[in-house]
């Protein structure tokens, strides 16, 4: 019995397969001081792993269903997909330089990265418990390392070991709700899931199994109280790292979770809506309030990237708890998701950027940074107002749909929920701005610190001049996001 | 299902002179002083969980469990503890002195994770004896249903083997690196 | 002109300045005669193309959305890019381009540290842009954008080239410089009120679904539908945007941002931010409140009245207080804002009129105050009342002109400012049948009393700096008079105030049908 | 006894149209232009602009003669208005108004102002800002001209504002002292608060009748139409509180004396032709409303009316000259609101007609000495009659026109007053109005005493003003004569048909003869007056040992006068009412009056301070501000839970799950 | 034999092992402790998978999915604290606060 499987549709997977490979390859054959070729290699393998997504999208005979529906392709899959890959892919050009400038292990660094890459790009598809756990583990596992390749610094080597304590804890969490969830409908299919799930709400093994679920997912996107190890990961991870972290891991964690709850788990919306509904406003408030007090800017990014995961779960949970449409709030989860990618990518690039145009990553030592560097300046502002929600950057249009999906329900928890998630806008606006404040109203030191001269890395003015364009772009037009998330609204449940 | 039925049961037994060890041990696994004690506990307690296992008609599990846990895994740890230099005899600081509350909160984990189970499961029962799952049944669902987690996971293991060597590696100083390019 | 007509005209209006700040950036930095032309090329085309709409505009529709165009927008969530122009919008239309133009005039030798003018124009084109968007918009989504695309460069604006004086700021431990925490609390008072004015919108939207029809965010086919805005809902739906907008105009206990972004910010920002920025909120009540939500209105109406009075009052008392000279004429918005309240609060003609023709006098005179005030300052390098005095004497010309602002200021009749004064007591007096009489007649005696007061403030601060002998550290100092720039930014002005004083058809010309056909659709008189 | 009727008007051919009539805007026009070219260009012309202030007045008293000649021929009414903006159901518009009563005005305006701007070419040479002084002495002019040409109630309040805010230039004139700028506000601001009332008056009339054309309200008040009857009587005192401001009425006239701090002819016009007469206009005008609410109202017009003439006494206590003559016209106000509050319209404007002229002449008259011994106060002066004969001889006339003695003008128009008073019964009043010219003789006497009389104080040589000051001097005088002969009783009542001409008629008494009683109450206080005045100061005015005694009345040296009889006026009559009385009135004036008026302003500064330092910034922004801290409070409180121990994350990460895990089962399963 | 007692037992090895992970300061005695989670989970992926009887036994394959993650989690779990003990000189987990506010 040979696996019943679409290789078209698997296109993308492969591809990035055989980017792994090549990639382990490079390395392998590569003299030392001809490393930067690896770099090459993932790059355009990652790039032509978008010739399949693209060809799909297009041509593709979607939805593809696979091994007794346990793998789709569809619309939904795809773009996220494509979200993963470009991420990915700015993701590994702003590591270009990062790496370069230390001794780092250059061949290992972005076989690892691909390799989460691809247990995203998996994940998108996935639509049993099995796969979605491997495809989180291939995510998680090569992040785990990578969040202490500066193996030198002692502060990377911490943020590696609790980043991995947290996510073996979160994992195992994971593991029992999903043996439960098994041992109850006694399927992992979405599908089947779904069927069983409606007799069981009111049975404490599923209402905890759904919980921990919900708990190992509400790690990978930094959900409060979950999101212990993410403030102190990113700060010591290297900053690309963090950046994949905080998009495209957190991405692959909301993509995990809406697809348990909107494809195995819609009629338990009385369990995980509640729940998510109080760790969105935990995150919000929680992430906001500490962001406030934070004078180093990664780690401003990583609470300003808790209190956007609860903005995130507003929709859903509103949803949820008003028991009105989930397709629509998957949408504008997506949307946001989508559009935060974007500008939080703009700001690691621009932390990068400027960490080496200072030498600083304290928000002190930025002063001035607008002065000398106009350029950097108009980047910090333009991502950090757009991450504060401020039109005509593209923030806007992820908070309106926010919004959007909450207000029309009219049920007074979800307008609870909308007030609230306005009222951290405001909250979160402070941080963002005092970032601003920083860079273009503060006097430069007298002292001229080393990098100043530097100018910035090709590799990352191209992030930031990618993400800038995207950023404004959608500011203005973001029909081009909402049309590519409204694809999402096609979801296929496979089984 | 009164109490006596259950004991009456020849499986129940079984279980109960597996389960004893395994909970005992794995109860010594965290409270031990002694570094490498807590590893060998943990080697009782997963062999009685592949004991388990038998029971419970898993026979492949099991034998996995046996070779890639006690096999391997263990001999890793043991290889850690070593490396570490972690103090080999029993040693009070292996412990935080603050323990009672991480007592009451695993302590409160079971309870809430035994009344779930109880009132889910209250009168689900395992067939006795029941017929040994077979391995090519196995072999099909990992090759054929379940084939794109196989495929993946061979990239986790992958990952973690290249990823763990080139971070657990001693880093050649700069010196060192000197002579090797001169070499 | 079809093009024009066709609503590219109004959209060459709102982009135009945004081409002139790609041109800008396009620039090098040490271009700056470039910089001031592009600036100044950009804003009298936008001067100029908001004359031809006028000359365009049809007065005897002024009550229909004229020169338009809806085009699609974002199809995900029904906006549209839905603009048009009506007898409401066109006066603050011109406004605001007018007021931009003689901005960069007078910015063209008047530059603040960190001067760099090129990032200071840029941000003013954005500025221009946002306002007249918000002034076009007739999609609830689009004005929203552009409501908030103002926000940007005006904390830019107050926190890179604003006041750098050390202060202490009550219930602040540390003290700080007044352009940090004015920018901040600019921006975020603003934020936290168009956050609930977003909500607002979205929940007009939801509920407009009524009889059939699909939700929508288009402001005319709201206004059609406002019947479907009643009960609970509709009070919300009233009490976020009342949040949304009272916050920008502002109303009492919503103000205290005014005064110290006001305060710290450059001359041009509190300019902008005087003439146009400050209308922004007021127009929303006339454009979006008060149509959709009638029945909320009436309901709201006394409140507003009572808050506006409070206004009135308490920032004239509060001016009595004040010894900086801009930190005065800040505070005197919030009484002339309170007019323009009362009379929206009215609900009648009159007092939508009087507040209209307040809008835009107050634009015209309080932005040349704070000309004038910048200037001074410019030259005595404080803006302490007690170090000033005597200024008539050292310089005549443009203690003239502040005298005779002033005297705009405190609502002389017969200058801009006493229209919509008067004709805001004048509808309180007599307010939309059904009000509470008691409520509104007590508010138009102490609005009247508010003019005694205001007078009082004026004269006060003509008293300590135009009059008397010129304090001793200044003697032997030569200041010069007002230059070329800084008069033609004036006169204009100064023209402006005494015509629509002499002739306000200026002004109500374009406003009354419109504002007469918004009250007999929406509260049937 | 003549009532005037709408039959006897009918009987007359009224002018209502023609090219003089359709061009009397520029009356207005006019001096408004010309001050905007003082202005703009008044600072290069030869005149410094001063041809062109003393051009435009000019224009305007020929214009104005023509009219009042075109009107006692056959009489004038004409209005003519255009839209500026229709807003909602009112129309704004500025017109002209031109009948019996704004042409008198205007003439009083062209003639006064004429004069006193020519006197002012010589007074004011050489003054800092000469230039500035004439725009706004135009612009004065200008705005007071707009007052009276008014046809509607906007229009009025424009023109009554310009005038305020003229007045404010002009007292305060010379700002470089803090006092001087201090009278300007005063004047302003004490005018202001009586607007409040001309404002909400205005609106609740036109609210009433859909109109501010002031016709249409007349009209209707006189016909009293529904619409009007409910609102008119709070209307009409509301609009008589914004008179009160600006004609100087108890307890609003606080900011008159102080205004003296203006040059002097901007005093002589402003006391003269304009701005304090623009309140008894305004009743005037709306006379039909105040008359058709007869009783109502009446008693609120004449007891401030009467407080108001009584408010002469301050006189006899001044040193400055010119605060005499202030409180003159204070109590002169008076007279003229008495008697439209009595309904004799006619009266009171004749006063008012006469006033202008003898009141301008006594200025300049002040003003020309002034100018001699450059000082305002009277201790500075005395002896001037010899260098000074021209002055002199026109301040004797002026002030017998003041003091009411005949033929000179004040006497006719003072008689009609109390003969209309007594005629309408309010003799109380009457007695009252007599008591005050009684009063009105002893300040004069007093004053004329102190200046001209006795021996020179001051320092230097005062000689006679220039010609270009005496000739207006010369020119009032006469006026100040013959002006009270348009109106004399059962002789020739011109007057009275001329302020006739007007579109809402009404019925009003007019004398046919003298009356006895008022005649000779009215005389014989007078002649009591002057008599107990010279008696007291005219004597030996010159030494210094008369003023001392007269400063402090109670130590009169008894044996140190040769009359007893002036020590019986002093002890029965003077000293109880130039001592306590006037004191008692002086000290009212100055501590509960005007210190009212400056603990209100005080107060409110005060509470200024309060609301911005207490409440505002202590109070609302301490407030949001106290929220921004207790969030980063907040803030940094829950950043110390991240306390950087990975075991302690995993304790609250699995916390955390228990938590929402028994959360979930409390609202499943006990809420189910 | 009941379900049951297998998830008890399960749940005694899971609350023991989350014990192990708050209480241990050396690193690998904090793995060990994972370790017995992972195996808790395993024991009720079996037990279920004996009770229910999948045409696929999902159950077991889920649970060789897990022993094969949870050995490359050991993997990276070891190496991650082989790095941290080579700059430190010590495995104790408690020490590392670097990181925190």
């Amino acid at each position: 019995m040979s696996p019943d499987l679409d290789y078209v549709a698997l296109l993308p997977e492969i591809a990035l397969s055989v980017t792994l490979v090549a990639v382990l390859a490079a390395d392998l054959l590569l003299p030392r001081t001809r490393k930067y070729w690896v770099a090459i290699v993932a790059l355009v393998g990652v790039t032509l792993t978008a010739i399949p997504l693209v060809y799909l999208a297009i041509e593709g005979n979607l939805p593809s269903v696979m091994v007794d529906g346990g793998y789709v392709v569809d619309e939904f899959a795809l773009a996220l997909k494509a979200l993963f890959v470009a991420s990915g892919y700015l993701v590994l050009l702003m590591s270009v330089s990062y790496i370069e400038s230390e001794r780092y292990y250059q061949g290992e660094y972005y076989f690892l990265l691909v390799a989460s890459i691809l247990g995203s790009v998996v994940m998108a598809s996935s639509r049993d418990l099995i796969t979605l756990f491997i495809g989180l583990e291939l995510v998680t596992g090569p992040l785990f390392l990578l969040a202490g390749w500066r193996k030198g610094d002692v502060k990377s080597n911490e943020a590696s070991l609790k980043f991995f304590l947290i996510g073996v804890l979160s994992t195992a969490l994971l593991l029992w709700g999903m043996s439960f969830l098994y041992g109850l409908t006694g399927t992992v299919d979405f599908a089947g899931l779904a069927a069983a799930s409606g007799d069981l709400v009111d049975n404490p093994a599923f209402v905890l199994a759904v919980l921990f679920v919900m708990v190992g997912f509400a790690f990978k996107v930094t959900a409060a109280p979950f999101h212990w190890w993410a403030p102190d990961t990113y700060e010591g991870a290297p900053t690309p790292v963090t950046a994949y972290l905080s998009v495209s891991s957190k991405a692959a964690g909301f993509v995990g979770l809406l697809l348990i709850t909107y494809l195995a788990l819609p009629d338990a919306a009385s369990i995980w809506g509640p729940a998510l509904w109080l760790l969105a406003v935990v995150s919000m408030t929680l992430g906001n309030l500490s962001a406030l007090r934070q004078r180093n800017i990664v780690r401003l990014l990583a609470y300003s990237s808790v209190a956007q995961a609860g903005f995130m779960m507003v929709p859903f949970a509103g949803a949820a708890v008003a028991g009105s449409d989930l397709g629509a709030a998957v949408t504008a989860t997506v949307t946001y998701l989508i559009i935060y990618a974007v500008m939080n990518l703009g700001a690691f690039a621009v932390v990068i950027a400027g960490a080496r145009k200072t030498g600083n990553g304290e928000m002190d030592g930025w002063a001035g940074l607008g002065s000398y560097a106009p350029g950097l300046g108009l980047a910090v502002a333009l991502f950090f107002f757009s991450l504060a929600g401020i039109p005509p950057l593209a923030g806007w249009f992820a908070k309106f749909v926010m919004f959007r999906a909450v207000i029309g329900t009219g049920n007074p928890w979800t307008l609870a929920l909308a007030v609230i998630a306005a009222i951290n806008t405001v909250i979160a606006l402070v941080y963002y701005a005092r970032v601003a404040k920083v860079v273009w109203m503060d006097p430069a030191p007298e002292a001229v610190p080393q990098g100043r001269e530097r100018p910035v890395a090709a590799s990352i003015g191209l992030v930031l001049g990618i993400a800038a364009v995207i950023t404004v772009v959608l500011g203005f037009l973001p029909g081009i996001v909402a049309s590519f998330a409204d694809a999402t609204r096609v979801i296929v449940a496979g089984g | 299902m009164t109490f006596a039925d259950w004991i009456a049961e020849p499986a129940n037994w079984a279980f109960l002179v597996l389960a004893a060890p395994v909970a005992f041990a794995g109860f010594r696994v965290v409270t031990t002083r002694n570094v490498i004690h807590a590893a060998l506990y943990l080697v009782i307690t997963l062999a009685g969980t592949a004991g388990l296992f038998l029971l419970l008609s898993a026979e492949f599990v099991a034998w996995v469990l046996v070779l890639v846990y006690i096999g391997a895994v263990i001999v890793l740890f043991l290889f850690g503890i070593m490396i570490t230099r972690a103090p080999m005899g029993s040693d009070i600081s292996l412990d935080h002195r603050r323990k009672a509350p991480a007592a009451l909160v695993s302590a409160g984990l079971f309870a809430v994770l035994a009344w779930a189970t109880v009132s889910a499961f209250q009168l689900t029962t395992i067939a006795a004896a029941g017929e040994v799952v077979p391995t090519d049944l196995l072999g099909n669902a990992l090759l054929g249903r379940f084939v794109i987690p196989f495929e993946v996971v061979s990239f986790l293991l992958l990952a973690a083997l290249i990823g763990g060597i080139t971070v657990a590696r001693r880093d050649l100083t700069p010196l060192e690196e000197e002579e090797r390019r001169l070499a | 002109m079809d093009w024009f007509d066709s609503g590219w005209g109004l959209t060459l209006i709102v982009f135009l300045p945004l081409v002139g700040v790609l041109l800008l950036l396009a620039t090098p930095k040490a271009a700056e005669t470039a910089q001031k032309g592009i600036a100044l090329l950009i804003t009298v085309a936008c001067f100029v193309l908001s004359l031809v709409a006028i000359a365009r505009f049809d007065f005897g529709d002024s009550h229909m959305f004229q020169m338009g165009m809806d085009l699609s927008w974002i199809p995900a969530i029904d906006a549209r890019y839905h603009i048009g122009i009506d007898g409401i919008s066109l006066p603050l239309l011109v406004l605001s381009c007018f007021v931009t133009v003689l901005s960069v005039i007078y910015s063209w030798n008047h530059w603040e540290e960190p001067r760099n003018p090129k990032a200071f124009l840029a941000l003013m084109l954005v500025l221009l842009t946002g306002m007249n968007g918000t002034f076009l918009a007739l999609d609830l989504v689009l004005f929203f954008i552009f409501f908030e695309l103002v926000l940007l460069p005006m904390y830019f604006m107050v926190g890179v080239w604003g006041d750098r004086t050390i202060r202490k700021i009550p219930g602040f431990k540390r003290e700080v410089e007044t352009r940090l925490y004015a920018a901040i609390k600019f921006f975020i008072f603003t934020l936290f009120g168009s956050a609930f004015m977003l909500l607002g919108f979205l929940a007009l939207y939801f509920n407009s679904d009524g009889g059939g029809a699909s939700p929508t965010f288009q402001i005319p086919e709201l206004i059609q539908r406002s019947g479907l805005f009643t009960g609970s809902v509709a009070w919300f739906i009233f009490a976020a945007l009342f949040l949304g907008f009272a916050v920008k105009v502002p109303m009492w206990p919503l103000h205290t941002w005014l005064p110290d972004a006001h305060t710290a910010a450059p001359t041009v920002g509190s300019v902008l931010l005087a003439a146009i920025l400050l209308k922004l909120g007021s127009y929303g009540f006339i454009r979006i409140s008060l149509p959709i939500l009638p029945e909320q209105a009436r309901v709201w109406a006394p409140a507003i009245a009572i808050l506006a009075v409070i206004g009135i009052i308490y920032g004239s008392l509060a001016c009595l207080a004040q010894t900086d000279m801009k930190r005065l004429i800040a505070f005197s918005s919030v009484g002339h804002m309170g007019f323009v309240m009362l009379g929206i609060a009215t609900l009648t003609e009159e007092g939508i009129n009087a507040s209209l023709i307040g809008m835009v006098a107050h634009g015209v005179i309080t932005g040349l105050l704070f000309f004038l005030a910048g200037s001074m300052s410019h030259r005595y390098h404080t803006r302490e009342m007690g170090r000033l005095g005597g200024n008539l004497k050292l310089m005549p010309l443009l203690g003239g002109i502040f005298a005779f602002t002033a005297m705009a200021s405190l609502g002389l009749p017969g200058l801009a400012g006493f229209w919509g004064e008067f004709m805001s007591l004048l509808g309180s007096y007599q307010p939309l049948a059904g009000l509470s009489l008691g409520v509104f007649r007590t508010a138009m005696v102490f609005g009247a009393i508010g003019t005694v007061l205001t007078a009082g403030y004026l004269l006060w601060m003509l008293q300590r700096v135009n009059l008397g002998e010129p304090n001793s550290e200044w003697l032997g100092r030569n200041f010069h008079d007002a230059d070329r720039y800084e008069l033609a930014a004036w006169v204009p002005l100064i023209i402006l105030i005494v015509a629509i004083g002499v002739f306000p058809d200026l002004v109500f010309g374009a406003t009354d049908g419109a504002v007469a056909a918004l009250v007999s659709n929406a509260f049937g008189g | 006894m003549i009532l005037a009727t709408e039959a006897e008007h009918a009987a007359r051919e009224v002018l209502t149209s023609g090219p003089l009539l359709e061009w009397a805007w520029l009356i207005v026009a006019v001096p408004y232009v010309a001050s905007l070219l003082i202005v703009l260009v008044g600072k290069r012309l030869p005149g410094k602009g001063a041809e062109l202030a003393v051009g435009a007045l000019g224009f305007v008293m020929l214009y104005g003669a023509v009219l009042l000649y075109l009107n006692i021929t056959q009489g004038v009414i004409f209005e003519s208005s255009v839209t500026v903006a229709e807003v909602g159901a009112f129309s704004l518009e500025w017109g002209w108004l031109v009948d019996g009563l704004s042409i008198m005005m205007f003439f009083l305006v062209g003639v006064v102002g004429f004069l006193v701007f020519v006197f002012a070419v010589g007074y004011m040479r050489g003054d800092v800002r000469y230039t500035f002084f004439w725009a706004a002495f135009t612009f004065f002019a200008g705005s007071m001209l707009l007052l009276v040409s008014a046809p509607n109630l906007i229009q009025l309040i424009v023109g009554w504002e310009g005038v305020g805010v003229a007045s404010y230039l002009l007292i305060g004139h010379y700002w470089e002292d803090k006092a001087n700028s201090s009278a300007g506000m005063k004047a302003f601001y004490t005018n202001r608060v009586a607007d409040i009332g001309l404002t909400i008056g205005t609106i609740i009339l036109g609210t009433a009748l859909g109109t501010f054309r002031i016709e249409e309200i007349n009209a209707a008040a006189g016909e009293g139409a529904t619409a009007i009857t409910g609102v008119a009587f709070v209307g009409a005192i509301l609009l008589f509180f914004g008179a009160m401001g600006k004609s100087a009425q108890f307890p609003l006239h606080v900011w008159l004396p102080d205004a003296m701090a203006g040059p002097t002819p901007v005093s002589a016009l402003m006391h003269a032709a304009t701005m304090v007469t623009a309140g008894v206009y305004l009743v005037a005008r709306m006379f039909p409303l105040f008359e058709s609410l007869a009783g109502q109202h009446r008693n609120w017009v004449l007891i401030i009316g009467s407080a108001t003439a009584l408010l002469g006494l301050l006189a006899l206590v001044q040193d400055d000259i010119k605060r005499v003559l202030a409180y003159s016209t204070v109590s002169q106000l008076g007279y003229m609101m008495v008697a439209l509050g009595a309904g004799a319209y006619t009266a009171g404007l004749f006063h008012l007609w006469t006033h202008a002229f003898f009141k301008a002449l006594l200025f300049l008259c002040s003003g020309s000495v002034i100018h001699a011994v450059h000082s305002n106060n009277m201790s500075d002066m005395g002896g001037l009659r010899k260098p000074m004969r021209v002055t002199f001889v026109t301040w004797i006339i002026g002030g017998l026109a003041l003091v009411a003695l005949p033929p000179f003008a004040g006497f006719f128009s003072k008689d009609e007053i109390l003969a209309g008073l007594d005629n309408a019964g309010y003799q109380s009043v009457m007695w009252i109005g007599v008591g005050a010219a009684f009063v009105t003789a002893l300040y004069m006497t007093r004053a004329t005493a102190l200046t001209f009389f006795g021996v020179y104080k001051g320092h230097g040589h005062p000689h006679e003003s220039e010609r270009l000051m005496t000739i207006p001097l010369v020119i009032l005088a006469v006026l100040s004569v013959v002006a009270g002969w348009v109106n004399v009783p059962g002789v020739y009542t011109g007057l009275t048909e001329w302020l006739g001409t007007r579109q809402v008629l009404f019925e009003e008494f007019h004398p046919e003869g003298f009356e006895f009683l008022p005649l000779v109450a009215g005389l014989v206080a007078t002649l009591l007056g002057i008599f107990i005045g010279w008696s007291i100061y005219g004597r030996d005015a010159a030494t210094q040992e008369a003023r001392d005694r007269l400063r402090v009345p109670g130590l009169w040296p008894f044996l140190q006068h040769r009359l007893y009889i002036d020590d019986l006026y002093w002890t029965g009559i003077v000293q109880p009412i130039k001592g306590p009385l006037a004191r008692a009135v002086n000290w009212t004036n100055d501590y509960v009056i005007d210190a009212v008026v400056n603990g209100v302003a005080f107060a409110t500064t005060w509470l200024g301070r309060v609301v911005y330092g207490g409440i505002d910034q202590r109070g609302i922004d301490f407030a949001y501000n106290g929220l921004s801290t207790a969030t980063d409070e907040a803030g940094g409180a829950v950043t110390h839970l991240q306390t950087g121990k990975v075991q302690e994350y995993a304790g609250a990460f699995v916390v955390g799950a228990l938590v929402l895990v028994v959360l979930g089962f409390v609202g499943f399963f006990v809420f189910g | 034999m009941t379900t049951i007692q297998f998830v008890l037992l399960a749940a005694l090895l899971f609350s023991f092992g989350v014990y192990g992970l708050l209480v241990r300061r050396n690193a690998v005695l904090v793995l060990l402790a994972v370790e017995l989670m992972l195996n808790a989970v395993n024991i009720n992926l079996v037990a279920f998978e004996a009770t229910l009887r999948s045409a696929l036994a999902v159950g077991q394959v889920f649970s060789i999915f897990v022993i094969t993650v949870a050995a490359a989690e050991v993997g990276i779990g070891l190496a991650i604290v082989l790095m941290i003990f080579r700059n430190r000189k010590s495995a104790n987990i408690d020490e590392l606060d670097l990181l925190k506010w």
